[in-house]
């Protein structure tokens, strides 16, 4: 069945969008904040963890565990010391920095590891693969969609559940009326941009293990991201699994049309949902 | 009569803001709004110079149905209106404010507009300020450049949303002084105020609204003395 | 002494909107500033809560200087205000506006969810909808709640009657006294004389960014108070 | 030669793609240079080096800055249809002479016409020429090397939508008709744009067309791509032999045991039995030098890039006057020189008549990885019956 | 209220005339520069015209219109195209054939407006990158003209361009020269048209309605300013001249590809960060921002990834120490305008015009 087959291969695919979009969401949903290096910082810490595994000899989930924490800082550091001095009602100085940061990252990546692709081998786990009958899908992107799942959880449990939450979301409508709660908004964006590098560590984790990169990979996967936060509308984390899955499906369709339909098919979703709803599926209820 | 409004309806969400709300204000006439807060006026007034559609009902300006129709559309046709919350264009200065209402809200060139906007910065007590930033202003010159910005469209029929709210007595008298000239030339007025002693110096007929429903209308003296307003507007014992 | 500022100066960009300004407040009063508009009174507690910083020494708590401190630092010391214009939360419910209130400062005290839905029972029905969605009034009673939710030792209410229909005044002036029996001091800003006398135990009055008077409120006249608002002689 | 005797340098123009993700290509420019400007030739030289970024955009500025500003005497060009095309464009208009190699002669030449569609509208170039193989050599060599193998004869290509990529692809003068000539059957989805996340389309219709042998021109990291989503999938080809991906042994390294006997054309190698005319080293002494130099392992490019200067040194040698664009350009056209790809002169010979007077070719046989037992990978020679002078060490292997 | 008959409106200042007066001058001198610098001179000077071009045109749309749009490699990429199409398929004179880049700009420009008007802010901006994008994925699929490949101009036409004869005969100089002297004269016209243009759109009613607009959109519509109408103007406006602008640029190039016609870097990017750089909002900024760009760019071009490295480096700077860009540090120190557009009453009880 190639109709099955392609929906369960687009839906999976879809998980690996919406886990690059993960923290792009979080973070455009807090702050506002386009952030165009977002992909670059995937990329980033794909060679982070590259290093913990050929340096350190650790697995590739071992050493994602170690980068994780290194990653929150450098969000918590490039919050505090940048991207936190431009914020503001005009998203053009955000665009601005994130895209001198998506050009410094990729060059400064490109100085330190080359334009070689790279790998994180993940050993068996490459090739492997489970026979579902109608299907046969890959251990890894199966491991990847449920990775999607559970970093989707336990945002939406951070962002709803939780005083950090509520201070989320208190600082992202109104930031001087928040400090007045004694909330430091630069603090909370802070902590945001930390939490995000560290869902873009779990990202960086398996694009690494499924593809080759180097250091220009980081653009192409920003845009299908920022399509799956949109299409799912500002904030809702869901909405952003959605909407990947939404892109993947139209992608892998797309391209068993003719493979030269595959990205557009991706594109025109986009489009074709964002006609119908301007706001994405699942938009909040004020902006 | 220069505006009718027929069963006007809105709602945000489950929220009735405006239920069936049915008037008409004859040319000339100077009609006060009151009700207590949230009850709708400032809603009612974006229906009828649609910064926002209405559900249901029908909204007819000199004649003409405008229930559908944009809002510049309503404002050339002689709609102006003042925000509750002063919403200057800051970057533009004073009397370039005033130059963008006569220029479109008349659609006129800019050069033959350059009198009448000074002779409105003088009656508003601007034109001193005429040069300065609008961003830079006090919130009493802000809500003068309101009024005088809604002037500046030459209307017909001229909306006032609390325009007297955090003045001091003698800027109200000023303003009731200012309002009350603009109505002399023949201006119909609409004015939702708080500050009951200066809307009723001036007004001819009250209007009362609470959830979004009329529930009177007419002259001042009646509405105050009327039960019903008395306990919902201002508490039994007042 | 609870509250102090030491000659206090604020300015916007080159424009500056105060000029030596000292006041105080003592623990549990309840302390009126009245003035017109653009006199300055919002900067004072702009100034005050750290919204607007300043040069240390210009605002003491309890002694200490809190001028060079973020707004965030001078909630968590106690210091609540409910800003002008209310300012609610759009993506939190009524509640949330609530709670984040009291997040930041766990101090003991009279007031907690329960406490603030009576004093305002309508918020009570309203929780779960979204803050703005609430008329002006009810808006303004959240504002309040708000403030109050972190059990604070001074609360500054800016402007609390403003745009609101008599009978919701009525009402939130009425709640003030139970606020300081709490065991909160309380600085009103107000343009209505009146009211601002019949609540406070001492007034303010500002113009154009200086005090240009201070007296207990039992004790000053009409024509004291008309002197200092306009800046004559009645 | 009277021109080498005058003193002034003769200004050579080199645009490669020294960063992004054609630098695989320039890894040895700095060490050919540093030897041809060390040769006795090299000493009447001046090599003006830029950067194109692996930027097709960017290969056309920098290529008018070398003409404009710089007034080069020569430009030499390599490294894929992305970076020789713009910079051979460039220098045609600009009357500027270009001597190019390292893009299979069809996306360099169709590639840079108006309308490839359209073969009436083909025109020759004036200073522009080019040498390399073509897609018939691929042809050749890879259906050589399938019918080694006992398959079904069923093909499966991965075209990207690129110049590599329409060029191969193209169902009149890519690898199609040539494949189908020598009985194979080709199954082609339609091109897909580079960097693709997803090969499920290519995969399912290489399943039902019950495809054995995979064939194509892929770039590094959609290889990956495609090779471990095939095995999750349990696609389980014969014979995986594609262009491009496999080039560079770090490409194959990140597949691990799944990189052993991929297989792909070798245009270069270590084991080539040619010479250089500059340095007399043979091919082996070439990348033995290259390793010592740098710490790292040959590659294809090595040779070609050094025989870019060969033909330098052996074309300015040949005219009176350097800066007289015509005169440098006949004495291209009328090269036969030895180098260390082997040898190279514009005689047509195995060019179709549009392209003879621009493209000669150069040898090209086929070769397959084999796991090292030490780690690491060989690229064993295991075709040659394109071109028996250089010798293969091997066979081709079925994939495991 | 006789006395009012004595105010009136100006916009004339000193520096305003002034800069005017340099501006002819400075026309002039670019008319007759290509008699006496080089080759390489008139290059630069073509590269960096047009990109002033497109930094006045981005700064029209993002600084005066609020659109925010990083996908102008679009209006660049199907100008360019359409050139080529013109050129290659109709055999039409490249120098008209750039006006084929204008209209194709503006037929893509129509159902794109449609979309991306539909949405505000960020996601306006990534509407706009997303259509760039299948545009440039449905060009690739155009294989008459190379698909994903690309194509060059053939000689022919190369050869051939309107006004490169009486060019060779003016200056005496080879064919490619004539062609880049008639390139940077259209260059020269386009850059005075945009921004000739763009200004005497400021100074014009549409000048405050864009203002207004930018300020306070519900408070524009209420005195009567149809926002809808003037963010159509201005989008259409300037994609049209980005189409032209494309078209000449891959005219000079002769060569082109998707990837570098529809190259959010070169046509989206590096504009941005030049007007950026310059001042946004304002008519000096794009042009200052341009200068500046081009100076990094030929101090650091030879350094490889380094430059690339520096310059996003140097956007962060910029951005943290000078938001409102280089002119606004220089206008709100010294008050200048060399463009002025602020409309002053003049009259009696006016206080200065600061
Ligand atoms: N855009 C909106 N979305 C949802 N609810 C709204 C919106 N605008 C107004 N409301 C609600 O509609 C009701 C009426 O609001 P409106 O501003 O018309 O009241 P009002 O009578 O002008 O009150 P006030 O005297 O406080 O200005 C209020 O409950 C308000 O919260
Ligand atoms: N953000 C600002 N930027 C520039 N000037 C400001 C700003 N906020 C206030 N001002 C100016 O500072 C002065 C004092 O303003 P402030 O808001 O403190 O007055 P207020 O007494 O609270 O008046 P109101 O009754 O209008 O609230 C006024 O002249 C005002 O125009
Ligand atoms: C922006 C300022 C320089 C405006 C100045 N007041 C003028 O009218 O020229
Ligand atoms: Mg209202
Ligand atoms: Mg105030």
């Amino acid at each position: 069945m190639i109709l099955v087959d392609t929906l369960v291969q687009g839906i999976l695919l879809g998980g690996l969008y919406a886990l690059f979009a993960a923290g792009l969401s979080l973070v455009f949903g807090i702050m506002r904040l386009v952030n165009l290096a977002h992909g670059d910082l995937i990329v980033f810490a794909a060679y982070l963890v590259l290093l913990g595994v050929s340096l350190l000899g650790l697995s590739p989930f071992v050493a994602a565990l170690l980068a994780a924490p290194i990653m929150f800082v450098l969000g918590w550091l490039l919050q505090s010391a940048v991207l936190n001095r431009v914020l503001g009602k005009d998203i053009l100085p955000p665009l601005l920095v994130t895209f001198g940061l998506s050009i410094a990252i990729q060059n400064g990546l490109l100085e330190a590891f080359s334009a070689d692709s790279r790998r994180i081998p993940a050993g068996a786990l490459e090739g492997a693969s489970i026979n579902l009958g109608i299907v046969t899908v890959g251990v890894m992107p199966l491991l990847t969609f449920a990775s999607a799942i559970a970093v989707i959880v336990a945002l939406n449990a951070i962002f709803y559940q939780t005083a950090l939450g509520r201070a989320f979301r208190a600082t992202s409508d109104d930031t001087v009326t928040a400090g007045l709660m004694g909330i430091e908004p630069k603090r909370i964006f802070a902590i945001a941009t930390g939490l995000a590098m560290v869902v873009v560590t779990v990202a960086a984790l398996y694009l690494g293990m499924r593809a080759n990169f180097d250091p220009s990979v980081g653009p192409a996967r920003l845009l299908y991201a920022f399509e799956a936060v949109i299409i799912g509308g500002l904030g809702s984390l869901w909405g952003t699994l959605a909407g990947g899955i939404i892109i993947g499906v139209a992608q892998t369709f797309g391209a068993a049309i003719n493979p030269e339909w595959q990205i557009l098919a991706g594109h025109i979703a986009f489009l074709l949902v964002l006609l119908v709803k301007p706001r994405g599926l699942f938009p909040r209820a004020v902006d | 009569m220069i505006l009718k409004l027929e069963n006007v309806s809105k709602s945000f969400g489950a929220l009735k803001v405006a239920d069936s709300v049915t008037f008409a204000v004859p040319r000339g006439e100077a009609l006060g709004i009151i009700g207590p807060n949230g009850a709708g006026k400032s809603t009612l007034f974006n229906l009828i110079t649609g910064n926002l559609l209405a559900n249901a009902g029908r909204i007819e300006f000199l004649g003409r149905d405008v229930t559908r129709a944009p809002a510049m559309e309503r404002v050339r046709m002689g709609v102006g209106r003042s925000f509750q919350i002063p919403q200057p264009f800051e970057g533009l200065t004073v009397f370039e404010n005033l130059l963008t209402a006569a220029a479109f809200g008349r659609g006129g060139r800019e050069a033959e507009m350059v009198e009448d906007c000074a002779r409105i910065l003088d009656e508003t007590e601007l034109l001193k300020k005429a040069n300065v930033v609008a961003g830079t202003l006090s919130l009493l010159d802000r809500k003068r450049l309101e009024l005088a910005r809604a002037l500046a469209t030459d209307p017909q029929l001229l909306l006032l949303d609390e325009i007297a709210g955090g003045l001091t007595e003698g800027e109200c008298k000023a303003l009731v002084a200012t309002i009350r000239s603009i109505h002399a030339k023949g201006t119909t007025i609409i004015w939702i105020e708080h500050v009951l002693h200066a809307l009723n110096s001036v007004v001819e007929r009250l209007l009362v609204l609470d959830f979004g429903r009329v529930i009177g209308l007419g002259a001042p003296d009646a509405i105050m003395a009327s039960k019903e307003v008395r306990e919902i507007y201002l508490g039994l014992e007042v | 002494m609870l509250l102090e500022t030491r000659a206090l100066t604020a300015n916007y960009g080159q424009f500056r909107a105060l000029f030596g300004v000292d006041v105080t407040v003592d623990a549990g009063e309840c302390v009126a500033i009245i003035g017109a508009n653009g006199a300055g009174k919002s900067t004072l507690m702009r100034s005050i809560t750290g919204v607007l910083r300043n040069e240390p020494g210009m605002v003491l708590h309890r002694g200490e200087s809190i001028g060079a401190l973020s707004s965030a630092e001078v909630m968590k010391r106690g210091i609540a205000m409910v800003p002008e214009g209310r300012r609610l939360f759009p993506s939190l419910t009524v509640e949330e506006n609530l709670l984040i209130g009291g997040q930041m400062r766990k101090a003991p005290g009279p007031w907690n969810l329960a406490a603030i839905y009576d004093l305002f029972p309508i918020l009570r029905e309203r929780r779960r909808n979204p803050g703005t969605a609430l008329s002006g009034g009810q808006q303004q009673m959240v504002a309040i709640g708000r403030a109050l939710m972190s059990n604070p030792e001074l609360l500054l209410c800016d402007e609390i009657s403003l745009g609101l229909a008599p009978v919701v005044i009525r009402d939130i002036y009425a709640a003030l006294p139970k606020i300081r029996e709490g065991g909160a001091a309380i600085v009103v800003v107000e343009q209505d004389i009146g009211k601002a006398l019949a609540v406070a135990d001492r007034v303010y009055c500002m113009m154009e960014g200086h005090v240009t008077l201070a007296a207990k409120a039992g004790d000053v006249t009409r024509e004291a108070i008309h002197a200092a608002y306009f800046g004559e002689a009645a | 030669a009277p021109a080498i005797a005058q003193g002034a340098k003769i200004k050579l123009g080199y645009v490669s793609p020294q960063t992004g993700p054609l630098a695989g290509f320039a890894e040895s420019d700095a060490f050919n240079i540093q030897a041809f400007l060390a040769s006795d030739a090299g000493k009447n030289f001046e090599v003006i080096v830029k950067d194109s970024q692996s930027n097709p955009n960017r290969a056309a500025e920098v290529a008018k800055e070398l003409i404009v500003d710089s007034e080069i005497d020569l430009m030499l060009v390599g490294s894929t249809p992305e970076n020789t095309n713009p910079v051979a464009t460039t220098c045609e208009a600009e009357g500027v002479p270009v001597i190019s190699t390292m893009a299979p002669w069809q996306p360099w030449f169709i590639g840079q016409q108006g309308n490839p569609g359209d073969p009436a509208s083909w025109k020759p170039f004036n200073f522009a020429y080019h040498y390399f193989w073509g897609l018939e050599d691929i042809i050749a060599t890879y259906t050589s090397m399938w019918k080694q193998l006992s398959t079904n004869g069923k093909v499966g290509g991965l075209f990207p939508n690129d110049a590599d990529g329409n060029a191969w692809g193209d169902a009149k003068n890519g690898l199609k008709p040539g494949l189908e000539a020598a009985g194979f059957t080709l199954t082609d989805p339609g091109r897909y744009q580079n960097l693709s996340d997803d090969f499920t389309a290519q995969i399912n219709a290489f399943k039902s067309g019950g495809v054995e042998i995979v064939t194509g021109v892929v770039i590094p990291p959609d290889f990956t791509t495609f090779w471990n989503q095939a095995r999750q999938q349990g696609f389980k080809p014969k014979a995986v032999t594609v262009a491009k991906a496999l080039l560079f042994p770090q490409s194959v390294e990140t597949l691990g045991a799944a990189g052993n006997n991929l297989s792909s054309e070798v245009w270069w190698s270590a084991s080539h039995p040619f010479k250089s005319s500059l340095t007399g080293q043979s091919s082996a002494e070439l990348a033995a030098a290259f390793t010592a130099k740098t710490g790292r392992p040959w590659t294809q490019p090595i040779g070609f890039v050094h025989s870019l200067f060969e033909m330098a040194a052996n074309v300015m040698g040949r005219v009176k006057d350097v800066g007289d664009a015509e005169a440098v350009a006949a004495a291209i056209a009328a090269t036969d020189l030895p180098t260390i790809v082997g040898k190279v002169a514009w005689n047509g010979a195995g060019v179709p008549p549009f392209a003879a007077k621009n493209v000669t070719k150069t040898p090209l046989v086929g070769g397959q990885w084999r796991m090292k037992d030490g780690g690491g990978f060989d690229l064993v020679i295991v075709d040659n019956s394109n071109a028996p002078e250089i010798p293969a060490a091997g066979k081709m292997e079925a994939l495991g | 209220m006789t006395q009012l008959a004595s105010y009136r409106l100006t916009t004339r200042t000193r520096t305003g005339t002034a800069a005017g007066l340099a501006a002819l001058v400075l026309i002039a001198v670019g008319i007759v520069l290509p008699a006496f610098v080089s080759r390489s001179v008139i290059q630069d000077l073509f590269y960096i015209l047009t990109m002033l071009t497109l930094a006045q045109l981005w700064n029209l749309l993002a600084g005066y219109g609020g659109l925010v749009s990083v996908g102008q490699q679009a209006f660049v990429g199907i100008g360019a195209y359409a050139m080529f199409a013109g050129v290659i398929l109709a055999g039409w004179n490249p120098v008209f054939a750039i006006l084929l880049g204008g209209v194709a700009a503006l037929i893509l420009a129509i159902p794109t407006a449609f979309f991306v008007f539909r949405l505000q802010g960020a996601y306006f901006a990534i509407g706009t990158w997303v259509i760039a994008e299948v545009t440039r994925l449905l060009v690739a699929q155009w294989k008459t003209l190379g698909g994903g490949t690309g194509t060059s101009l053939p000689r022919e036409a190369t050869g051939s361009i309107l006004g490169v004869d009486a060019i060779r005969a003016l200056f005496s100089v080879r064919e490619a020269a004539a062609r880049d002297i008639l390139a940077y004269w259209l260059a020269l016209v386009l850059v005075v048209a945009v921004t000739g243009g763009i200004y005497w759109l400021l100074r014009n009613r549409l000048g405050l309605a864009l203002a207004a607009v930018r300020d306070n959109t519900e408070a524009a519509k209420s005195v009567g300013v149809d926002a809808g109408r003037l963010k159509w103007a201005v989008f259409l406006l300037a994609s049209v001249a980005t189409g032209l602008t494309g078209a000449l640029i891959f005219l000079q190039t002769a060569r082109i590809s998707p990837d570098a016609a529809f190259a959010l870097t070169d046509w989206t990017a590096y504009v941005v960060f030049i007007v950026v750089i310059g001042g946004i909002g304002t008519i000096e900024g794009p042009i200052l921002g341009v200068i500046v760009f081009f100076i990094l760019r030929s101090a650091l071009a030879d350094y490889g990834s380094w430059y690339l490295l520096s310059l996003g480096i140097i956007a962060i700077v910029v951005m943290l120490f000078a938001p409102r860009g280089l002119w606004g540090l220089i206008s709100s120190r010294s008050g200048l305008h060399l463009f002025p557009v602020r409309r002053r009453l003049a009259g009696p009880k006016i206080e200065g015009g600061h």
